[in-house]
């Protein structure tokens, strides 16, 4: 490397820092320090003049670095870099200063020790930009084919973006069938059309696409490797019932003896048989075997025209190389069983929202009639409560987001259906964004569904599994006493225990929230911090139909970036061994999140492609032979050392 | 620096890219004032934050140092702030044998959006530490 | 697997550290502490634990004729030739003492057949006998005029346990040293005011850049005040150099002997373990000088910088494996464990080619006990006349750059004293950075370096690294910011 | 057959080896046969060089073994840095032992082919001021000694006319003699971290002198054991009780012994005054790095993180070189003593190295060397 050129360039930001920060005297003071060859300042040096100066700079006076006092490289180092690069200087050779949050705008009252502060934040950023080094990004090659965890709406959105794109696309199912959570619901806003009879379609085109290899009932073990080369090893689960040759007649089910509550399909009202077929309009439509319920009676089998139950089948296995994951692993309901809220557990005819689905549903249990558990008479009454485990600080702080849409929903079935029923949503904020929601709550009222504002305090059961809810009206308020029939919790989503488990194979990082979280809220909404694997639907966090299929659409978009290049390009702020120094103690090993050291031959293996440049493993070695390219240990040590100054100066 | 005003402790913070440092920006992009006291560096986990840096910011003439990051669980590479309570928890136990204020020593997690925190965090250590005087490490005439 | 295990002593400085040197069998060499020295305890300094480094750079040395490999018997047959040519009055012999008392021996017999001395490099002067570094310990009041951590650290120790014995301890000179109760930057005439008596003891050293006119003030106030006196020595072996040196001839400085041979009055120069261009503080001009030379022979165990403009090099074995003994700086004899003969042999073979007599190792040996047993004691040895060198003038806007010598200069170690010392305002006055460094100004030359910040007199520049822009123990050069 | 957990009293079966090796031979007969039956390529052993001073060697060759030095109270070097070797046997007291597994969980040593032999040991003595001690305490000429123990708390030299001289190591060490520091607070006096825990202690009888107590700590000591009585090296015994009561009894004795020195060292320094007193301790440092070199809890090379950042222009007030090792060793330090012993400029290191790692260890409940366990700092998740 040729001795250090630097090039600092002070920005005013119009008065953001100008109007606080001397930035004359910052770029003055800038020209004394070593290895600087020019200094100056900008009105906006973000803009395009500001980056044309750069340019200029760069070439007028040989600069082999720049450096910036602006704002945050949160927001503005890819920009700076992308223009340093431009002018054929590598981007990591660019450092950042921030004297904006850092300074300007926190000490806006003290002028001078804003302007000498800045001074040494540039000094430090100074000491730092001389030991800087050029870093190169690592190509590695993709393999041409996806995976995609979880096979809800979302997840079939993806894979067949992905397999429209001529990808090969293996979609892991760990239900019998695909079509997830939507699968369950009967109509869905704001339309009121039937949620199986536009999904069904989509189900069975997934089924029918040649790119796509369907593997329901199997689960994701094991994920090794990195973008472009994960090695994924498959459970299939043994469904006793050999899906080739069965037709899904439903012969085997009507001979069977074993009746058992439904909890796969209807929220366990209604029941199924220990073979069965998870609903009508299920892809694949199978039969499968509950064997921890079988009684090994055979009459299924012998039922069986096709010869295709085989009670002896066992849990079977397959590796897959993929370049890609999209997971798409969906979300469990909340359960209010546990802390019994609003007396769910406790009261019969205290039901969840998922419940009123599956009454509501024209092919559920009840075959569409809404009647209530305690005596299976159609309520007169209803009652919804919302927000149940979702913006509660004891449950979950977050909010659900679809609870008040279907809720407006199901209480208008209920209206059509028993248009003498009195309906109540008793509510904290009803939340009705995009469009024709908020027409759908104007609907809503005007069918005479009534809207308490308040969160009721106590529920308690008096006689004949009547109801009587306590709720306090806060635009009144009026203390209100409800008598109803029935009460319906509107309970939200959480991240479930399969998806919990997805994520630590994955490795992906947790939201405070549960959910998986994505690289950036805004600008990477479905990357994670590992490259190659993405996230969509509620997996990410609680969201409507739209919103997930849109997030499927965009999580087959991202990941075939990768497919289409057949390259990957892997983090460039990776961690580097000297082998000189190294004495392959193999402290670090364990150390590593990513899998991505190991001792080989008694020496320490990096793969670079694993390593995502967070640099724990370089506090670790005790020889500083690890050290972690663009943050060394010299480099931050320069800082250090330069935030300080002989009294004198 | 002039002659007649009050001694203003010098702190060092090493901030990780993804949270704590996010704090600092949303604390300036929230207008909280702090005293000038502050110089961040930044890391892209806290996890890298090794004791070397730490001592030698003592070593150097800080008045105190600050460790920071993201809070337990949120961590951006898995699990690296837990790796930095284990190394701070050894680095606290040493400052203090080494006779140095526990006021002199922090650690702290401040997510992205915590910038009120941030700042509350900075007033309070600097208040600390100028109620303790220069570190007995600052070498004689460095400031 | 086979190690070979050598019990040896530090080539480092004088003070004569015991240690055991380890040759695995791939010829890798570590260093294992000797405990049981007496003068050390196992306790090594910077030098002798890099001791490896040393060896395996300096080990290298080759026989070889006008910069071409050759056997030992070639290279010394044409060592013989170019001493038979040689005029008596031009062959000059130099020994500084980095080699065993045998050798050494063998190398004075060497000069009385050629009909002249061995010189030392340090010329001669009165010396007063060596006490035991042990006594360093009972001193009640000691004088500094080294900076022990520096150049001798081996007698920190020693320093730390007088002080804890209630020793008073005072360095003159420049650097503050931590063990010191006062640091006091006396001119000679000033020293009266150390207030000594025969509970004192004065620390100095003797080497061939000594300033001539401090020692001579050194020595006049041990004497005046019956102070005790403990002359360092920066070769592992200056004091049996000196004693198996021919005693009656005319023993020069090695500045002396330097311009001797720019003037053209020394022909030939035969060197054993000494490189003068390592040893002068100026390596150019004393590169400069040896070109002079008609024939340059170097026996040795290092190829230093003037083996490389030898015409003969004959090599010899590296210390840790040399047969033979050593006198430190409290005179007390030390062995090596090693066989290695080759020195003593090659410079019996010179002698016979030049028609003295062959000789064998043990018979040095003899010699050289029986030299040491009846050796002179005292100031007897005290005879002819002493040098005074003159102090070097500093004007008023320059600064002053003094070498701090430490014996680890010439064995050519790099070393982590890359920078100077200064006091703070220095650094103000020239506006220093932290971190930063400054360009010195000498009459040879610039030089950008780093520095440290010490509380040294004004106008100084302390500096425990030869540095290419000035020669001389002190020059004057300027400063500015870089 | 030897079972772990085993105790019992053995002797060499060769007579010269029985007489010349201390207590009966066991050891040397062990690590003989290791070597013979080929059990392990190498064996450490310390070559006598004088009655004061051996230095370790690696060797193959049984004839080495068999001439070695023995256990020497005047000879305080560490061996664990010299059990590199992929398949060796070493006899070792407590802090050797301790130091090779240190290296091991530093991949430098393979533990599960590194055969152990623990030596119970009450402490060493420098040999220079042991030889002063002779000469002053004993009146002995220390060239006349030929061999020592420690028996009762007194330290007994033996000389060349067969004479025994004793004087209790308390007045030894109240006079400035006797063992070395940190031996003086070291808590680990029988090496029950080896594979086999030897020693005299609990040896009584006729036997007395000429016979080891055995403890078998591991499947490796099984292995040892067997293989020696398999080559018919050794004859072994199950121990007594009363032999292994005594042997209870002198440990606790050497233990309330340390605890009192542990007491009179670790004086609790106010906290006031803690900085300075650390600085000034370090502030005679000349930088040597020898204390490194000989740590044997350390397997960094010449270039690590305590000696890349330490520069002697930074001039700070305390080195930036024991910083980086006060915290890389406080949960790994093991008390040896080597660094004080090494330090030219008699810097206290091993007692203020351990101030911190005597809290640190306490804390998280790990003793550094006893077993493999990872050192707390090195751990991902907080205890």
């Amino acid at each position: 490397m040729d001795e250090p050129r630097i090039g600092v360039f002070i920005c005013e930001c119009g008065v953001n820092i100008g109007g606080v920060v001397d930035c004359q005297k910052v770029a003055d003071y800038a020209g004394t320090l070593p290895d600087v060859v020019r200094s100056s300042v900008n009105k906006y040096t973000c803009s395009d003049s500001g980056q044309s100066e750069i340019k200029q700079a760069i070439k007028d006076n040989k600069l082999n670095r720049v450096l910036v006092a602006a704002c945050t490289p949160k927001t503005h180092e890819p920009i700076f870099r992308a223009c340093v690069e431009e002018a054929g200087l590598n981007p990591y050779l660019f450092e950042f200063v921030n004297i904006r949050e850092h300074c300007s705008w926190i000490h806006m009252q003290e002028k001078e020790e804003a302007t000498e502060k800045a001074c040494e934040l540039v000094r430090m950023g100074v000491s730092r930009s001389s030991k800087l080094e050029p870093l190169q990004s690592n190509e590695v090659p993709v393999t041409d084919t996806a995976l995609v965890i979880g096979a809800g709406v979302a997840g079939m959105q993806s894979a067949l973006d992905i397999a429209d794109m001529g990808y090969k696309v293996y979609l892991v199912e760990k239900n019998p069938s695909i079509g997830g959570k939507m699968a369950q619901l009967d109509k869905t806003f704001p339309t009121n059309d039937c949620s199986i009879c536009i999904l069904g379609p989509k189900m069975v085109e997934v089924a029918r696409n040649k790119n796509i290899e369907l593997m329901t009932y199997s689960e994701v073990e094991e994920v090794d490797g990195y973008v472009g080369n994960f090695k994924v090893k498959v459970k299939h689960k043994a469904r006793y019932v050999d899906v080739d040759t069965c037709t899904g007649c439903g012969l085997c089910v009507q001979k069977c003896p074993v009746e058992v509550p439904n909890t796969e399909f209807n929220e366990g009202i209604g029941t199924r048989k220990a073979i069965y077929v998870p609903f009508p309009q299920a892809v694949p439509l199978r039969a499968v075997v509950d064997r921890s319920v079988c009684i090994d009676c055979g009459a299924c089998s012998r039922a069986c025209s096709s010869n295709s139950v085989i009670m002896e089948q066992e849990d079977s296995f397959s590796e897959l190389d993929v370049g890609v994951i999209v997971v798409t692993a969906g979300f469990d309901v909340y359960d209010p069983e546990p802390t019994h809220d609003f007396g769910y557990g406790l009261y019969d005819n205290v039901i969840t929202g998922m419940e009123l689905e599956r009454l509501i549903n024209a092919s559920g249990p009840t075959m569409g009639k809404v009647v209530r558990p305690s005596d299976v008479k159609p309520p007169k009454k209803v009652g919804f409560i919302q927000c149940v485990g979702s913006r509660d600080k004891k449950r979950n702080r977050y909010c659900s987001s679809f609870c008040c849409m279907y809720a407006l929903k199901d209480a208008q079935l209920i209206r059509e259906k028993y248009p003498d029923s009195e309906v109540y949503i008793m509510y904290m904020d009803m939340r009705t964004p995009f469009r024709n929601y908020e027409e759908f709550y104007d609907r809503a009222r005007d069918m005479g569904i009534r809207f308490i504002r308040g969160k009721p305090g106590k529920v308690t059961e008096v006689e004949n599994g009547d109801l009587k809810v306590r709720v306090e009206d806060t635009l009144t308020n009026d203390i209100i006493d409800l008598d109803l029939d029935l009460l319906v919790l509107s309970v939200g989503a959480v991240s479930g225990e399969s998806t919990e488990r997805i994520r630590q194979i994955l490795k992906v990082s947790r939201a405070a929230d549960g959910f998986m979280m994505e690289a950036h809220p805004k600008l990477k909404p479905v990357d994670t911090t590992l490259d190659g694997i993405f996230i969509g639907g509620v997996t990410q966090g609680p969201k409507d139909i739209p919103y997930s299929v849109s997030q499927g659409s965009a999580c087959a978009a991202r990941a075939s970036r990768y497919l289409a290049q057949g390259k990957a390009i892997t983090e460039g702020i990776t961690v580097d061994v000297n082998d000189d120094i190294c004495v392959a103690c193999g402290i670090c090993v364990p150390m590593c999140p990513f899998q991505a050291l190991s001792l080989e031959d008694g020496k320490l293996n990096i793969i670079k492609a694993l390593c995502k440049g967070c640099g724990t493993c370089a506090v670790a070695c005790p020889t500083g032979a690890l050290q972690q390219n663009h943050f060394k240990n010299d480099q931050l040590l320069a800082q250090v050392k330069n935030v300080f100054t002989f009294g004198e100066e | 620096m002039t002659e007649n005003k009050q001694w203003e402790p010098k702190i060092v913070a090493f901030c990780c890219n993804w949270c704590s440092y996010g704090g600092a920006d949303t604390a300036g992009m929230g207008r909280f004032q702090q005293p000038a006291s502050l110089r961040i560096i930044r890391v892209m986990c806290s996890g890298r934050i090794d004791p070397l840096h730490v001592f030698n910011a003592f070593l150097e003439g800080a008045d105190a140092v600050l460790v920071t990051g993201c809070h337990l669980g949120d961590c951006h590479y898995v699990n690296g702030n837990y790796k930095t309570q284990v190394r701070y928890d050894f680095m606290e136990d040493m400052v203090l044998e080494l006779g140095l204020e526990p006021e002199r020593l922090h650690l702290s997690w401040i997510s992205a959006s915590e910038g009120e925190k941030f700042a509350n965090f900075v007033r309070e250590v600097t208040e600390q530490v100028r109620k303790l005087g220069p570190s007995p490490l600052k070498p004689e005439g460095v400031n | 697997m086979k190690e070979m295990i050598y019990q040896t002593i530090c080539p480092g400085c004088g003070v004569g550290c015991g240690l055991f040197i380890r040759e695995n069998d791939e010829g890798k060499l570590s260093i294992d502490h000797m405990k049981s020295s007496p003068v050390n305890l196992g306790k090594l300094c910077r030098f002798g634990m890099k001791l490896p480094h040393y060896y395996a750079k300096a080990n290298n040395a080759v026989n070889m004729t006008d910069g071409s490999a050759v056997d030992a018997e070639t290279a010394i047959k044409a060592a013989v030739e170019i001493l038979k040519d040689a005029d008596t009055d031009s062959v000059a012999l130099l020994s500084v003492g980095n080699t065993s008392n045998e050798e050494q021996m063998a190398f004075t017999k060497l000069a009385e057949t050629l009909g002249t001395v061995v010189q030392t490099g340090i010329q001669k002067m009165c010396m007063p006998e060596p006490g035991t570094l042990a006594e360093i310990e009972k001193a009640k009041k000691i004088v500094l005029f080294v900076d022990p951590y520096v150049q001798y650290p081996l007698i920190v120790r020693r320093l730390l346990a007088a002080k804890k014995n209630g020793a008073h301890i005072i360095s003159v000179g420049t650097n503050p040293l931590n063990l010191a109760d006062e640091t006091l930057d006396l001119k000679p005439e000033q020293y009266g005011e150390l207030e000594l008596d025969s509970e004192s003891l004065i620390i100095a050293d003797v080497h061939p850049n000594s300033d001539a006119g401090i020692l001579k003030s050194v020595k006049s106030l041990a004497k005046g005040t019956g102070a005790g006196i403990q002359f360092m020595k920066p070769f592992m072996n200056s004091n049996g150099a000196a004693l198996l040196a021919n005693k009656d001839g005319n023993m020069m400085g090695l500045a002396e002997l330097m311009e001797d041979i720019e003037l053209g009055n020394i022909r030939t120069l035969v060197t054993l373990d000494s490189d003068p261009v390592e040893l002068m503080p100026d390596a150019e001009a004393a590169i400069e000088a040896l070109k002079n030379l008609d024939k340059l022979i170097v026996i040795g165990s290092v190829n230093g910088p003037a083996a490389e403009m030898a015409d003969v090099v004959i090599a010899t074995d590296p210390v840790y494996s040399k047969a033979g003994t050593f006198l430190n700086v409290e005179d007390s004899l030390q062995e090596n464990s090693g066989t290695g003969k080759a020195g003593v042999d090659a410079l019996s073979l010179l002698n016979a080619g030049i028609g003295g007599k062959t000789f064998t190792h043990d018979e040095m040996n003899y010699l050289v006990m029986k030299t040491i047993g009846s050796r002179e004691t005292g100031t007897a040895q005290c005879k002819g006349s002493e040098i005074e060198l003159s102090l070097v003038e500093i004007p008023e806007d320059m600064y002053e750059l003094r070498y701090l010598y430490n014996p680890f200069m010439w064995s050519d170690r790099e070393d982590d004293n890359d920078f100077v010392l200064l006091n703070r305002n220095t650094v103000k006055k020239l506006g220093l950075k932290k971190g930063g460094c400054v360009n010195l100004k000498g009459e040879m030359g610039e030089l950008k370096m780093r520095f440290r910040v010490e509380a040294i007199p004004d106008g100084l520049v302390l500096t425990a690294k030869k540095l290419p822009i000035a020669k001389g123990v002190s020059t004057a050069i300027s400063m500015e910011v870089c | 057959m030897v079972e772990v957990g085993d105790r019992i009293i053995g002797y060499s079966t060769d007579t010269g080896v029985r007489n010349k090796g201390a207590s009966g031979g066991l050891v040397t007969a062990v690590l003989a046969a290791a070597l013979e039956k080929g059990l392990v390529e190498e064996v450490v052993v310390l070559k006598h060089i004088s009655e004061y001073e051996a230095v370790p060697i690696i060797t193959s060759d049984v004839n080495e073994v068999l001439a070695s030095a023995g256990s020497m109270h005047t000879v305080p070097v560490n061996l664990a840095k010299y059990a590199v070797g992929k398949n060796v046997a070493m006899p070792g007291k407590a802090c050797d032992i301790r130091g090779v597994i240190e290296q091991a969980k530093r991949n430098e040593v393979d533990i599960d082919n590194a055969y152990l032999i623990g030596l119970n040991c009450g402490g060493t003595m420098y040999p220079v001021q042991t030889q002063e001690m002779l000469i002053n305490m004993y009146e002995i000429d220390p060239e006349d000694v030929t061999g020592e123990n420690i028996e009762k708390g007194n330290l007994i030299f033996r000389t060349r006319s067969g004479e025994e001289k004793g004087i209790s190591i308390d007045e030894l060490e109240e006079a400035g003699y006797g063992r070395r520091e940190s031996c003086r607070y070291c808590d680990v006096k029988i090496p029950v971290n080896a594979d086999l825990a030897c020693g005299n202690w609990g040896v009584i009888g006729e036997l007395s002198g000429n016979a080891t107590f055995c403890e078998v700590m591991n499947e490796k000591g099984v292995r040892l054991l067997e293989n020696a009585i398999e080559a018919g090296f050794i004859e072994i015994q199950p121990a007594s009780d009363k032999a292994i009561a005594i042997r209870e009894k002198v440990n606790n004795v050497m233990l309330s012994m340390s605890e009192k020195w542990s007491e009179k060292i670790f004086t609790e320094i106010p906290d006031g005054e803690r900085t300075r007193y650390y600085m000034e301790q370090f502030a005679d440092c000349i930088d040597c790095g020898a204390c490194k070199e000989v740590c044997p809890a350390c397997t960094c090379g010449e270039d690590s993180k305590c000696t890349m950042y330490h520069n002697l222009e930074d001039n700070y007030r305390m080195s930036m070189f024991h910083m980086v090792r006060l915290m890389h060793l406080s949960d790994s330090c093991i008390g040896c003593g080597q660094c004080t012993d090494v330090c030219p400029a008699d810097i206290p290191v091993t007692t203020i190295f351990r101030r911190f790692a005597e809290k640190s260890q306490k804390k998280y409940n790990y003793k550094a060397g006893m077993t493999l366990e990872r050192p707390p700092f090195l751990e991902v998740m907080p205890r």
